[in-house]
């Protein structure tokens, strides 16, 4: 595996805990499977991260790949400059999401994954388009691309801030008669519930142990980082890991760590080392950047910002409203699980969620990164500050970057406006006091 | 005597602004010179003017003093102003002639284009008393632009007759004017144009001011920097303010109702709310284009040869605004032919940029969370009469009533909030004196 | 006059400068290029250029404006008056680029405000093409207020990017913003010739994707103003061998004048097609 | 003035308006529901039945300045959705009872969250239209949300749904549907006839008007353009216009392209006139069932559709053989994530079957056109020079 191949890595420069060895470990683990599939007659399917199905598929035996994190390790490499360039020069357009701009260029440049180890081919693509039409798109050019079966399961939305039995019906039909039934095609494998229901009560565990690990940012002084160390916990949980043992373990030992940091009263750990005076706490909305994820985390630590609750650290799925999966409701649970994600609630949940995180977690602020590629998350978040702002009476920032395109990430740009963010709390406080 | 000052300065992309405060926070002095790649030199000159002006105030305080009444001070000052722009005007001008023969000499461009030098800085030099005779216009206040507009005229009249060519010229006019803005030394000393002046305006009661106050010395304690190169500004980082609250703190100190501040400068729009103590509550900046900022204008004015001081104006004289969608900055020259090619009238064009420009800052605006009474405009762009006219229609149109305060001194408001900054520095820094900055 | 010869003049509306080409066309015996005229705008309306470019060039090439059987005009030439037809830019440039390298089945057209890659086929029929948008980051003009900032004519401006040792990215996308970029460089003590190479790198690659997403192959011919630019060509060049694009970046002296030539070209070319269905020309002109 | 220049003056007028006061006189007398949609597809028989007029929400166009629309959207969305908030704090859309917001692209629908917190006493509703289209899993999820719709509208002072209004609602957009096809066709066999700017402005009269006068003026425009002798064919270029199925471009846009040397021969304007391609069933026992059946198994080809098994661009090369267009140009609105990501799949379906064609991009509030200009025209040139 590559020096700064994964996420764990950064983070263990400063630290190497338990849990981020173990995660480092599944993940170099997981790849070297997908690696090695094609060999082993092993079928793997592609997927999306909001909505994904990894204990269904993983009942069947298969390897899930999920694009999105390919695009995102291709931004964190340094990568994601020329493969967006190469699909820009394919003719595709400069307007759109650069992930699947990031994908097509990888996939055109001998699909080597992020351990420099080459992704098998999807044998299936799972559209589980949950949040985001923009997966609509992605799977009809993968779908093109590798000629590759496409297994649709549409993701009603909540436009109406809830949940009908009728989406969730209509879910359940489409995962008996469409999803399932391709499933089992490729695998070759009937479906098995009671396997499939195992799965559901270890994902139950772990979601247990995450909720725990992203609430504990409720103390002072937090003991994490809710956004920057955040995307790192949630690794396991997002990815291809959920139902097994191994995530079990990670958040159990995970927890333990976090315990631990609480009893000596420490702050989260950075790459560039601990924050020991916590001087803002902030909720965040949006993804990060990944092309200067280190330069960006760094803007927020010198200045002993700590981010305690992160909306983008749900896409994976919401867990601390209560849900988690399980296994005695094995497809509908699956199908709630699903409409749960961040993406797919409405603006106004949206809103309500930021403003009881402002509030349950004490932070001084509220800061949004709006990213340039995903309409799904940035549609509208000028709206989400107003609305957030005047609820909550705390200041809202506002910057503007992109995932994995580094043309979109000027540093001075981000700098001065956080800066000036800071700042701003820093007068309001004095002004208040 | 000795008067303790801080300096705030606003380096912009256009102009680079200074602000001196006294120990009483009351202004002493502004001072503004266009920005420029050496920006040691454009802080320095900034500040330069400011202290300048700021001995023009103590003259005109000395003169009171001692008794002269306020018609014929006036007439003294401006008297003695002018002939001291025009001793540094004469200042640099040696220094451009310097240059230029040097480059040209560097060149090898040889005789014919001496000559033509000669008789273009010849000219420039005749021109120099009717330049800065009472009551004369001038485009502009800084060297640049006067002599360059007046240098490619003259460069231009030598082409039609067929005397020289005309890109070389301007050529060399172009590099030696990046060499006498970015030296310090072209301007000349504050106190031999002075005595100079004081000479030429030869008043008694004058010179007694003016020996005076050069006998003042001014004694800086602090300087804090704001602007867009903020990055590279030459301040140490802790005394180096964002913009933004700059702006903010100066809107407030200017006009202490104020609740919204818009400025628009060079290359950059801004938002800000404060609250009632100047704090900023909120604010929006234009993205990482620069479509709609004054830039945009000076592009017009340059593509129609007037002085940005003329746009406003000659827009005055629309009564039927064109509708223009697109204010990309480097498209205004072609966007600005393709009309008047159309058959649309000069005025109408213009009026129509100048609604546009202020329809995007009335984006940010809404973006920012509207505007609230009092509502400040500030930056270069305030100076200029059909923007503010068409800012006073749209606010009225979309918010109702507002109070708008601008002020002919809009552009130092960001400089002036730094200097407030400083002070408040220098206040930190004796309550606890172990924390001095390197 | 020999039979089948055509006397035809194109002339070149560009937002900078107005450019003519007098032609004698001899139809599949080929052309030959008898007078030519530039003259830059400076600001003055284009149509008042329009007249005395066209006779400078009539004048070098001895032929009177009645003389001429098709007078064609491109670029924002659908308002002069005395054209006999009109043609849009990238038809003239791939003409004009065609008959100035034959070889070449693609040219990238570079002015004051847009860039443009045409591909063509060996009867310069335009196969694709791609522009830059409305934005005029990259373009001549922003060469041009670049350049008053560092204080170089333009005509210095190849000859001094090519000794570049280091250039300098330049990363605003806004060619506003990069004026302050470029401000901001030498206040760091960036010589100019690495300020200009790294300016010619980004407006490089602009070109060469445009290039390359139009599906350009083989021998390419730079028109346009800023084909003068020796230093745009190196970075063009250079970026080409580093990124194994398989094209091969041409020059051709006239390169300025591809649109005036290909609109003439076309002009003698539309008289021919007419006339072989008995439609006459004559009289048409204003 | 001609009943032509009358009947396009009119629809003009229409498309210029942009308070909507056709809808308020309607609300006067007639005294039901208005409830406006946002393209591109809503079943307008459903709302038609229940005595509501349908209005087409389709953004601003050129002609309103957006002052607080910006606040709303960063300088990287589309700009529909700014000129429609625009329009809905500026109190253009006060005669609307309600929103539909048709599954498009995630714009549209965050868009209806904003309306909820924007106007919250106004019915707003997300209509999530299923991209499953098997008739007992997605059908069934679809009739569910119809219902839901019908339930809620009535409760909110709609006549109550009934079978035998909605098969007269059917059958009477059937005829309209069937109006604007034909003027399709007649402009491939004789685009002269109908320019598109002309037929472009019928097709958004028909967003305001109820659908039984907009019927008459399609017949009567129909009538008026087969009998003017001053309509003469001119040697132009036929193109086939992709990508302008939600944020519409500029009349100015489409004037542009007409200039500049070419006929559009078929286009993707206000789609929900031609979204279900034939007749639906006018006599069924169950008419919502054969509503939602058309949606399902008539729907054209459209990027916000996800395509099943089908090679993705075939139905866009069928569609300019139909429509004789000899080049293509994809006409897509900045920004718009279904139009562009789309758009290299159809490109190469296109570049299989040889087509020409070109692509540029817009925004509503376009208003300079001398790089599209340029391009059409050479796109024109080209396919001019060397035709025969
Ligand atoms: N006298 C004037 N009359 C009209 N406009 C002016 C005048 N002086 C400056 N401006 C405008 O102000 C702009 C510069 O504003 P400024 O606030 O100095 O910008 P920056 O801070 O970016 O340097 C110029 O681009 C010009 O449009
Ligand atoms: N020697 C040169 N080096 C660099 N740029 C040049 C040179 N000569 C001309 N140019 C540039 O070429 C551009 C004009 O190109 P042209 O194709 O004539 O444009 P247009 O047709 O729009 O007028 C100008 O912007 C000018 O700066
Ligand atoms: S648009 Fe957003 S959610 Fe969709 S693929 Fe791109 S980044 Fe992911
Ligand atoms: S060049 Fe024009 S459109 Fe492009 S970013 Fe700059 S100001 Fe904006
Ligand atoms: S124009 Fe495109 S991106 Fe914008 S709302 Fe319509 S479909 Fe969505």
């Amino acid at each position: 595996m590559s020096k700064q191949a994964t996420p764990g890595n950064v983070a263990t420069a400063a630290l190497k805990d338990q849990s981020q060895e173990r995660q480092k470990a599944m993940i170099a683990e997981h790849f070297r499977k997908l690696a090695e599939a094609p060999e082993r007659g092993e079928k793997c399917v592609y997927t999306f991260v909001p909505g994904n199905l990894t204990e269904l598929i993983d009942s069947f035996g298969l390897l899930p790949v999920l694009p999105e994190i390919n695009a995102l390790q291709s931004g964190m490499r340094g990568k994601s400059r020329d493969y967006i360039g190469l699909a820009e020069k394919l003719g595709h357009s400069e307007d759109v999401c650069t992930y699947v701009k990031c994908d097509i260029g990888m996939l055109k440049s001998g699909n080597v994954g992020p351990t420099g180890e080459r992704l098998p081919n999807p044998d299936l693509l799972l559209l589980s388009y949950t949040g985001c039409f923009t997966f609509l798109k992605w799977f009809e050019l993968l779908g093109q691309e590798y000629n590759a079966p496409v297994a649709m399961l549409h993701v009603p939305y909540q436009g109406d801030g809830v949940v009908t039995d009728s989406m969730r019906t209509y879910v359940v039909d489409q995962l008996k008669k469409k999803v399932i039934p391709a499933l089992e095609r490729i695998s070759g494998r009937a479906y098995d519930e009671e396997a499939l229901k195992e799965r559901l009560a270890r994902s139950a565990k772990a979601e247990e142990d995450l909720v725990w690990v992203l609430e504990s940012a409720k103390r002072r002084p937090s003991p994490i980082d809710a956004y920057f160390g955040g995307v790192y916990y949630i690794g396991p949980i997002f990815t291809a890991f959920r139902g097994t043992q191994d995530a079990v373990l990670y958040y159990r030992e995970l927890r333990a760590e976090i315990e631990g940091r609480i009893a000596l009263g420490k702050g989260p750990v950075t790459p560039d080392g601990e924050i020991e005076n916590e001087r803002y706490r902030l909720v965040v909305e949006g993804p990060p950047n990944w092309t200067s994820f280190r330069k960006f985390w760094q803007m927020f630590a010198e200045e002993g910002a700590v981010v305690v609750a992160s909306t983008y650290t749900k896409v994976g799925g919401v867990y601390d409203n209560g849900f988690r999966h399980d296994p005695n409701r094995p497809l509908e649970t699956l199908a709630d699980y699903c409409m749960g994600c961040y993406t797919n609630l409405n603006l106004p949940t949206r809103v309500q969620m930021l403003e009881r995180y402002v509030r349950e977690y004490s932070a001084d602020g509220f800061l949004i990164n709006s990213v340039k590629s995903c309409n799904s998350f940035s549609a509208g978040q000028l709206m989400i500050l107003r609305e957030v702002e005047r609820r909550t009476g705390r200041p809202g920032g506002f910057i503007e970057s992109d995932l994995v395109d580094p043309r979109y990430f000027s540093a001075s740009n981000i700098k001065n406006r956080l800066e000036s963010y800071f700042q701003m709390i820093e007068q309001k406080r004095a002004g208040g006091a | 005597m000795k008067i303790d000052y801080c300096v705030g300065i606003d380096l912009g992309s256009t102009t680079t602004k200074a602000v001196v405060l006294d120990g009483e926070r009351r202004i002493l002095g502004r001072g503004i010179t266009n920005s420029r790649s050496n920006y040691d030199v454009a802080c320095k000159v900034a500040l330069g003017e400011a202290l300048i002006n700021a001995r023009f105030s103590l003259i005109d305080g000395r003169m009171e003093h001692d008794g002269v009444d306020a018609e014929r001070r006036r007439e003294l000052l401006t008297r003695f102003e002018l002939a001291f722009r025009e001793q540094q005007y004469r200042s640099q001008l040696a220094a451009l002639r310097t240059s230029l023969h040097q480059h040209a000499e560097r060149l090898a461009m040889g005789a014919a284009t001496n000559a033509a030098l000669e008789r273009i800085l010849g000219t420039m030099e005749q021109e120099t008393g009717e330049l800065y005779r009472v009551g004369a216009s001038r485009k502009s206040d800084f060297f640049r632009d006067l002599a360059g507009s007046r240098y490619v005229e003259l460069a231009e009249a030598i082409a039609r007759d067929g005397g020289h060519a005309f890109d070389p010229l301007v050529g060399l006019f172009d590099k030696a004017i990046l060499e006498t803005e970015n030296s310090t030394e072209a301007v000349g000393t504050f106190e031999s144009h002075a005595r100079k002046a004081m000479v030429q305006a030869g008043d008694p009661a004058l010179q007694r001011a003016v020996t005076k106050v050069l006998s003042i010395e001014l004694v800086q304690r602090l300087g804090v920097g704001t602007g867009y190169g903020r990055q590279r500004l030459p301040f140490p980082e802790k005394l180096i303010r964002s913009e933004i609250l700059c702006h903010g703190l100066g809107a407030h100190a200017m006009f202490p109702g104020t609740r919204t501040v818009l400025d628009i400068g060079g290359q950059d729009t801004k938002a800000i709310q404060v609250d009632a103590n100047g704090i900023v509550t909120s604010f929006q900046m234009n993205d990482r284009c620069a479509a709609g900022c004054g830039r945009y204008l000076g592009y017009i004015a340059d593509e129609m040869n007037l002085g940005l001081h003329e746009l406003g104006p000659m827009a005055g004289k629309s009564c039927r605004t064109v509708r223009i969608n697109s204010t990309c900055t480097v498209f205004a020259g072609a966007e600005l032919r393709e009309r008047l090619s159309l058959g649309e009238k000069r005025e109408d064009i213009l009026a129509g940029l100048h609604r546009a420009i202020i329809l995007r800052a009335m984006s940010l605006l809404a973006r920012s969370g509207g505007i609230e009474d009092e509502f400040t405009f500030t930056g270069g762009v305030a100076r200029n009469t059909e923007a503010v006219k068409a800012l006073r229609l749209l606010v009225k149109e979309n918010y109702g009533e507002r109070k708008l305060n601008i002020s002919p001194d809009s552009i130092y408001t960001g400089a002036l909030g730094a200097s407030l900054f400083a002070w408040r520095e220098v206040s930190r820094q004796e309550a606890e004196p172990v924390e001095v900055p390197a | 006059m020999k039979t089948n010869e055509l006397r035809v003049a194109g002339i070149d509306v560009g937002s900078s400068a107005i450019k003519v080409a007098v032609l004698r066309d001899r139809g599949s015996e080929g052309a030959e290029l008898v007078g030519q005229a530039t003259e830059r705008l400076r600001r003055r309306d284009p149509l008042d250029v329009v007249d005395s470019t066209l006779d400078a060039a009539l004048a070098l090439a001895g032929l009177r404006r009645d003389e001429l059987e098709y007078i064609a005009t491109t670029g924002e030439g659908e308002k002069v008056e005395c054209r006999t037809g009109h043609f849009y830019g990238m038809t003239t440039h791939a003409r004009g680029g065609l008959f100035l390298d034959p070889e070449v089945r693609a040219v990238v057209d570079i002015g004051a405000l847009h860039a443009r890659a045409v591909l063509m086929d060996e009867r310069a029929r335009v196969l694709g093409h791609r522009m830059t948008s409305q934005c005029a980051s990259g373009s001549g003009q922003f060469l041009e207020n670049i350049c008053r900032y560092l204080g170089v004519t333009i005509d210095e401006i190849g000859p001094l990017s090519l000794q570049s040792q280091k250039p300098e990215t330049c990363s605003s996308i806004c060619a506003v913003l990069a004026e302050t970029d470029v401000i901001n460089m030498v206040s760091r003590g960036i010589t100019i010739p690495d300020i200009l190479k790294g300016i010619h790198l980004s407006m490089a690659g602009r070109y060469l994707k445009l290039l390359t997403s139009a599906g350009a192959r083989g021998p390419v011919l730079i028109t346009g103003g800023l084909a003068r630019d020796e230093g745009l060509r190196a970075a063009l060049i250079e970026l080409v061998g580093e990124q194994q694009v398989p094209v091969e970046i041409r020059m051709h002296d006239n390169s300025p004048l591809a649109g005036a030539i290909g609109a003439g070209l076309w002009g003698a070319f539309r008289v021919r097609k007419l006339s072989s269905r008995g439609v006459s020309l004559s009289g048409s002109r204003g | 003035m001609t009943g032509l220049e009358q009947l396009l003056g009119r629809a003009e007028e229409l498309y210029r308006d942009l308070r909507f006061t056709a809808v308020s006189e309607w609300k006067k007398r007639n005294g039901g529901l208005a409830i406006g949609f946002m393209p591109v597809y809503v079943p307008r028989e459903l709302l038609h039945a229940m005595g509501v007029l349908p209005v087409g929400v389709m953004g601003a166009g050129d002609d309103l300045e957006i002052i607080r629309g910006d606040a709303y959207y960063q300088s990287y969305i589309c700009h529909l959705p700014r000129s429609t908030i625009e329009l809905g704090l500026n109190g253009a859309l006060d005669s609307l009872d309600g929103m539909l917001f048709p599954a498009t692209c995630d714009v549209i629908r965050n868009l209806s969250g904003m309306w909820k917190m924007q106007f919250p006493e106004k019915y707003s509703h997300y209509l999530d239209v299923p991209q499953d289209f098997d008739a007992n899993v997605g059908g069934q999820f679809y009739r569910r949300e119809l219902e839901e719709i019908a339930e809620e509208l009535h409760r909110r002072g709609a006549r109550k749904l009934e079978p035998a209004a909605l098969r007269k609602s059917i059958a009477a957009y059937n005829e309209n549907r069937a109006l604007v096809e034909g003027l399709y066709s007649l402009r491939i066999e004789e685009p002269w006839r109908v320019p598109t700017h002309e037929l472009y402005l019928l097709l958004r009269a028909g967003n305001v008007l109820p659908v039984e006068e907009h019927t008459v003026m399609l017949r009567d425009y129909r009538a008026a353009v087969l009998a003017d002798e001053d309509r003469r064919s001119m040697d132009q270029a036929r193109v086939l216009l992709a990508g302008s199925f939600c944020e519409q471009p500029p009349l100015g846009l489409l004037r542009t392209l007409e200039r500049a040397g070419c006929y559009i021969v078929d286009d993707d304007f206000v789609q929900v006139h031609r979204w279900i391609t034939g007749d639906v069933r006018a006599d069924g026992a169950d008419p919502l069932a054969d509503l939602v059946l058309a949606y399902l198994k008539q729907g054209i080809a459209s990027p916000i559709r996800y395509i099943d098994e089908q090679v993705k661009g075939q139905a866009l090369v069928e569609r300019v053989e139909r429509s004789g267009a000899e080049g293509v140009i994809f006409c897509a609105p900045s920004f718009c994530d279904p139009a562009l990501l789309d758009q290299p799949m159809a490109v190469a379906a296109i570049e299989r079957a040889g087509i020409p064609w070109t692509s540029f991009k817009y925004a509503e509030n376009t208003g300079q056109f001398q790089v599209i200009r340029e391009q059409a025209g050479t796109f024109a040139d080209s396919i001019k020079l060397w035709s025969e």
